[in-house]
């Protein structure tokens, strides 16, 4: 909903005042709105999972995999971003899927034992990988999504049963292709790396904002938080165009802190269900 | 009010102007009467002076964009345009008939006995910046095709330059690559007597654009044609037995030929041009002065909003230099229009005439 | 008189002119009020968390102090109406904030508008906001003048019909020619309708000026003239592709200006008899034009040319 | 999407471009980084006559060549804003091997399409910051940036895009004498990080950093890149002052 001029500057005020700090749903500068997540509930997809946030904003996503020679498909993870009302080459969308596919991609290269055994997440065999489809599809669309998205990826992931392998690992020398167990399934080693939304007004600073927060917020700043540390991408964004006074050193203080703070809680959350 | 009045009297008694710039923002048919009238064109040049043409050949087509075969900048005044050449190869619809291989065997018989051999041309995209997105509009649309058709009927290409007639071997272990044209007969046997052959692309961006493109474009093109070098192909050794039609994923269901030609990035032969028939083009408008009872003028190398607006007879002509050893001119193309005032006999042929000038010039300046 | 040595004279974008107030060196009495003109802006600092306000440049360029209010507090009251009405936007909004120091009775304003302008100090100082004459100089400086209230624009009729002309604006007069628009950037002069540009259509009465994109306007019939406004007929005042002087009425809506013709000197300046196709025309009196080989007489709601 | 472009000349549909293997990594990198500070780009501005404002860089180590066009302000369709909208394109203008607009390619590190749009959507969000719209209602201001030139190994080089992207455009606006409040500019200390300042350093407009590297504080960062910065601001400045 666009907010009026004077709605703007009534929720401006009230929000960038450091004593009288208070949001319009009376959350705490630290605190996250409530979401419901569902998950595998796709019968046709290795994982899925939809998210509900407590203004209405809806995400289902799906994924799915396919082995794949790894010295010839150079991206194991393909991202495909849909937000209802937005077309997919707006700069809404595109600026999104690029944050999400460059997160993920880095993420899922991310190596935990080094040396000679390394590999990625993904690879099966010395010559063949898993390839991650995810498939987003925002169905409404009320607040900035990324944060959301990252969570219902992370919960999707989460549930995601990938075929196990029975044949031998080590394929270079001898021609052979992946042979998988009749049923037995095992799940991704990989926590997903969990996107936050830190909004600035004023000196104020505070987590995931609102909808009606990112049209008076003066710079939006996305953290990421992976491997129990922050991590990046950290970049700022603007949602509105009204409001774009710049940030201080303080302001990437606070939010880191806040994103420490708040990350490991939502981490349980996401982990209980 | 008491401003408003004494402005009345100030001005009664002069005639509404218009400074040079807003008339001929707002009426440039009569601006550039009124320039004419005076024996000036707006540009101020004289009516059959040539902007200047600055040119930078290859500077863009190094090692860091392997892609880009050849390129050219040119700068007509203060227009300029930015040409870069790339590449694809095609694998030609031979059918694999006796009568190719006697060909190979002896080439010098193909060329001698067909006399005729097919032109080739480029595939030109042009893009004027003009600070918009979104499809081409109808200017870059008609120059693209006026310049894939005016290097194809200059015959400046042909087909033979751009068929590739050997290919290398890549050795497994060394890395190393062979062109040995004996060895490779023999492997043109396994490779099936399949062909291929480079087709070229061309992205053409306009800048400053305040004339008419098409000959600044085609000039450009022609330079850059000259600098292009085609990279040679290659083929793995292990690759050779290799016939496994790989089906690509995905909606087109082409089935990719099964030889993964590689080109090498160090090995590159120069594109073979017919240099008789490298021309340059040149424009001409012609426009009747008002208030005058002469034949209409002629003026060259169009510039300006005032002279392309309203200048609507026109003529484009593309011609080669005079050569040593041949004393004549050779006209590749005369396109004329004359949608405004009528074109007399004797300015054409002095268009003709100032075109071969200008090429001569324009050749002398670039073969330096 | 302002002191202007003690600020800088040639600036870049962000520079720091002033504050809001200065006192002057040697009169304590003396405060100068500094508002911001045309490339300069207020911004705030924060230093050791207390903001101070202060102007700041926006353009590259010199630096020139322009005195609001020539006399003192007394006379101020006059002196600022007159200046209003030439130029709105601004002043309006200071009047506020001027009002608190004003109360101050024993100390003196003086009041500055600070503009950074491309001229140096002595060649820029014509009167902008000449109605009727003409300057030679025209002046470049283009992001600034867009079209706003009071200004004279030249503009060539694109469509009409009962109600109202349709226009395109050309020109700010005596301001800039915008670089942007124009063949240059927008192709060849002529194109089809269907793809490209399109900008082209083949209707007579939608000539447009294969101009690029340019600010629309719009001039309704009740503002065509001063009088008898209500039997107005557009048809008799403006065809499609004459070229108009007209007043801005206001930014009007989201697509079009609002523009009148109604003063003597506003009106046709140049217009094509039949319909564009014959020759060009002279008026020779308030409403009628004529060409001067064929002897075509015309109907147009022309400008004054003298 | 599938629909075939008719309006270009596109050539057989059946030929593949010419694509090299990949380039070995050269091992000159190492002393392209050490000779990253001494090389000063090349400005230049008003190299194009049709646009309001524009300018020309080369930087001076890496052979990124950019010009930069500014467009506006010019009438917006729809309804009424008081102030302008400003749009920020960037484009890779190099031929790519297929010859369509880059839109394309496969599997190059950095050269899709979503991610041009994403840097010109932070771009976009630096310079909405300083450039002062409401002096421009019912208008669009228009930017374009092409990359015409440069060294395919550092296209993976974002920052150090970024930051001439931001000096080029800044030129351009200077060049078109529109209104900004400051002079913003980007500060880089390494391959994937990158900060916008404005008011010498006293406030920031704009953070980056796609990519882990080894441990940093942010203030660490921070405080690197407003060194960059400064340097960079001194450059453009001396520039704009020398002209």
């Amino acid at each position: 909903m666009v907010l009026s001029v004077t709605e703007k500057s009534y929720l401006r005020d009230s929000l960038k005042n450091k004593d009288h700090f208070l949001r319009p749903d009376g959350r705490n500068y630290d605190q996250f709105r409530p979401v419901e997540i569902y998950t595998d509930f796709l019968p046709s997809s290795n994982g899925s999972s939809r998210i509900l946030a407590s203004d209405g904003t809806e995400i289902v996503i799906s994924i799915k995999t396919e082995v794949v020679d790894h010295s010839l498909t150079k991206d194991l993870v393909s991202i495909d971003l849909d937000i209802t009302g937005y077309r997919d080459d707006s700069a809404y969308v595109t600026s999104i899927r690029s944050i999400l596919s460059k997160t993920m991609k880095s993420k899922l290269n991310f190596t935990k034992e080094k040396g000679p055994k390394e590999k990625s997440v993904l690879q099966l065999t010395k010559k063949y990988s898993f390839k991650l489809y995810i498939d987003i599809l925002v169905l409404s669309n009320y607040s900035y999504p990324l944060s959301l998205i990252s969570f219902a990826i992370y919960s999707a992931l989460e549930t995601t049963k990938l075929p196990m392998l029975i044949s031998s690992e080590d394929d270079l020398e001898i021609e052979e292709l992946p042979i998988f167990h009749d049923y037995d399934m095992i799940t991704l080693d990989f926590q997903s790396p969990l996107i936050f939304l830190v909004a600035f007004i004023e000196d104020n600073v505070f987590i995931d904002p609102s909808d009606a927060e990112t049209q008076v917020a003066n710079k939006c700043l996305i953290l990421t938080w992976f491997e129990n540390k922050i991590s990046s991408p950290i970049r700022t964004v603007s949602l509105n165009d009204d409001y774009t006074d710049g940030f201080t050193l303080l302001h990437l203080k606070e939010s880191i802190e806040v994103v420490r703070k708040c990350a490991p809680e939502v981490l349980r959350a996401l982990k209980y269900q | 009010m008491n401003t408003q009045e004494k402005q009345n009297t100030i001005t009664t008694n002069q005639p509404i102007s218009f400074p040079p710039e807003v008339l001929a923002r707002i009426a440039p048919d009569i601006s550039l009467q009124r320039h004419l009238q005076l024996g000036l064109r707006p540009c101020l040049r004289k009516f059959e002076e040539f902007r200047e043409y600055r040119t930078t050949d290859g500077e863009l087509s190094n090692k860091n964009n392997p892609c880009v075969l050849g390129s050219n900048i040119s700068r007509l005044g203060e227009m300029f345009v930015i040409t870069t050449i790339t590449g694809g190869i095609i694998e030609e619809n031979m059918p694999v008939t006796e009568i190719d291989t006697v060909k190979d065997e002896i080439p010098d018989f193909e060329e001698n006995t067909k006399g005729e051999v097919g032109f080739a041309s480029v595939y030109p995209i042009v893009q004027v910046e003009r600070g918009r997105v979104g499809a081409p509009t109808d200017e870059e649309m008609i120059v693209s095709q006026k310049l894939c058709e005016s290097i194809l009927n200059s015959q400046l290409i042909t087909n033979n330059s751009l068929s590739i007639n050997s290919i290398g071997i890549r050795n497994a272990e060394t890395q190393e690559i062979v062109y040995d044209s004996q060895k490779e007969q023999n492997e043109r046997k396994l490779l099936n007597n399949r062909k291929w052959s480079y087709v070229l692309y061309s992205k053409q961006q306009v800048f400053s654009r305040n004339s008419p493109i098409f000959e600044l474009c085609l000039n450009s093109l022609v330079l850059a044609l000259k600098t292009v070098k085609l990279p040679r192909a290659y083929i793995d050794e292990r690759a050779i037995d290799l016939k496994i039609p790989i089906r690509t994923r995905g909606r087109s269901a082409n089935i990719r030929e099964s030889y993964d030609l590689n080109f090498d990035i160090n090995e590159r032969v120069p594109l073979t041009l017919n240099i008789a028939n490298i021309g340059f083009a040149s424009n001409f408008g012609v426009i009747k002065v008002e208030n005058s009872n002469e034949d209409p003028i002629l003026l060259a190398d169009l510039e300006s909003e005032a002279e392309e607006s309203s200048i609507l007879s026109r003529i484009s002509i593309i011609s080669t230099p005079t050569n040593k050893g041949s004393a004549t001119t050779n006209f590749k193309s005369i396109y004329m229009a004359a949608s405004g005032d009528n074109v007399p006999m004797h300015l054409l042929k002095r268009a003709l005439e100032i075109s071969c000038e200008r090429t001569n010039d324009l050749y002398k300046k670039l073969s330096k | 008189m302002l002191d202007s040595s003690r600020y800088p004279e040639k600036v870049l974008p962000g520079d720091l002119i002033s504050p809001l107030y200065d006192i002057d060196n040697n009169n304590e009495k003396i405060v100068y009020s500094f508002h911001p003109g045309p490339g300069t802006t207020i911004t705030k600092y924060k230093i050791n968390s207390q903001e101070h306000k202060v102007l700041i440049a926006t353009l590259k360029g010199f630096v020139h102090f322009e005195e609001l209010v020539k006399t003192n507090i007394d006379s101020e009251g006059k002196e600022s109406e007159k200046k209003e009405e030439n130029d709105t936007e601004n002043k309006n909004k200071l009047a506020d904030e001027l009002e608190a120091p004003e109360v101050n009775s024993d100390r003196i304003i003086k009041k500055y508008t600070v503009i950074v302008s491309k001229e140096k100090k002595n060649e820029m100082m014509q009167d902008p906001n000449l109605q009727e004459g003409q300057q030679d100089e025209v002046n470049n400086d283009f992001a600034n003048n867009l079209p706003k209230e009071g200004d004279i624009v030249l503009c060539k009729v694109t469509r009409i019909s009962a109600q109202k002309a349709n226009v395109e604006i050309l020109v700010v007069e005596n301001n800039n020619c915008l670089k942007d628009s124009g063949v240059g950037t927008n192709g060849a002069g002529v194109s089809s309708v269907t793809g490209g540009s399109g900008a082209v259509t083949f209707f007579i009465s939608q000539a447009s000026s294969d101009l690029g994109e340019t600010f629309k306007g719009v001039i309704r019939s009740q503002d065509v003239r001063a009088t008898e406004r209500d039997s107005v007929k557009i048809t008799e005042c403006f065809k499609p592709g004459d070229i108009v002087r007209c007043k801005v009425l206001s930014l009007g809506d989201g697509n079009n200006y609002y523009l009148t013709t109604a003063k003597n000197y506003l009106g046709v300046v140049f217009a094509k008899s039949l319909g564009g196709a014959g020759e060009l025309m002279y008026a020779i009196d308030w409403k009628t034009m004529i060409a001067p080989t064929s002897q075509v007489l015309e109907q147009r709601k022309c400008a004054k040319p003298f | 999407m599938n629909v075939q472009d008719r309006r270009r000349l596109l050539g057989p549909p059946n030929a593949r471009p010419v694509a090299f293997s990949k380039v070995l990594e050269e091992p000159t990198e190492i002393s392209n980084v050490s000779s990253n500070d001494k090389a000063l780009p090349y400005m230049k501005m008003g190299l194009l006559t049709n646009c309001n404002g524009s300018s020309y860089i080369e930087s001076g180590d890496d052979n990124l060549m950019l010009i930069t066009s500014v467009y506006g302000p010019k009438p917006i369709r729809g309804s009424f804003t008081s102030k302008a909208v400003l749009t920020v394109h960037l484009e890779n203008s190099i031929a790519t091997a297929n010859n369509s607009d880059g839109s394309t390619d496969d599997g190059k590190n950095f050269n899709t399409s979503d991610d041009y749009k994403d840097l010109s959507f932070f771009l976009k969000n630096i310079f909405d910051s300083v450039v002062q719209l409401d002096k421009y209602p019912k208008s669009g201001i228009d930017i374009f940036v092409k990359v015409v030139n440069t060294d395919s190994a550092n296209t993976s080089n974002i920052p150090k895009l970024l930051q001439m992207c931001c000096n080029g455009i800044l030129l351009g606006l200077v060049d078109a004498n529109m209104e900004i409040s400051d002079l913003v500019g980007i500060g880089i200390i390494s391959h994937e990080c990158c900060v916008s300042f404005i008011k010498n350093g006293l406030e920031m407009c704009g953070f980056w950093k796609m990519k882990d590297e080894d441990e940093q504080d942010i203030e660490e960062i921070v405080g690197k890149c407003k060194e960059n910065y400064l340097e960079n601001k001194y450059l453009i400045s001396s520039y704009l002052n020398g002209d």
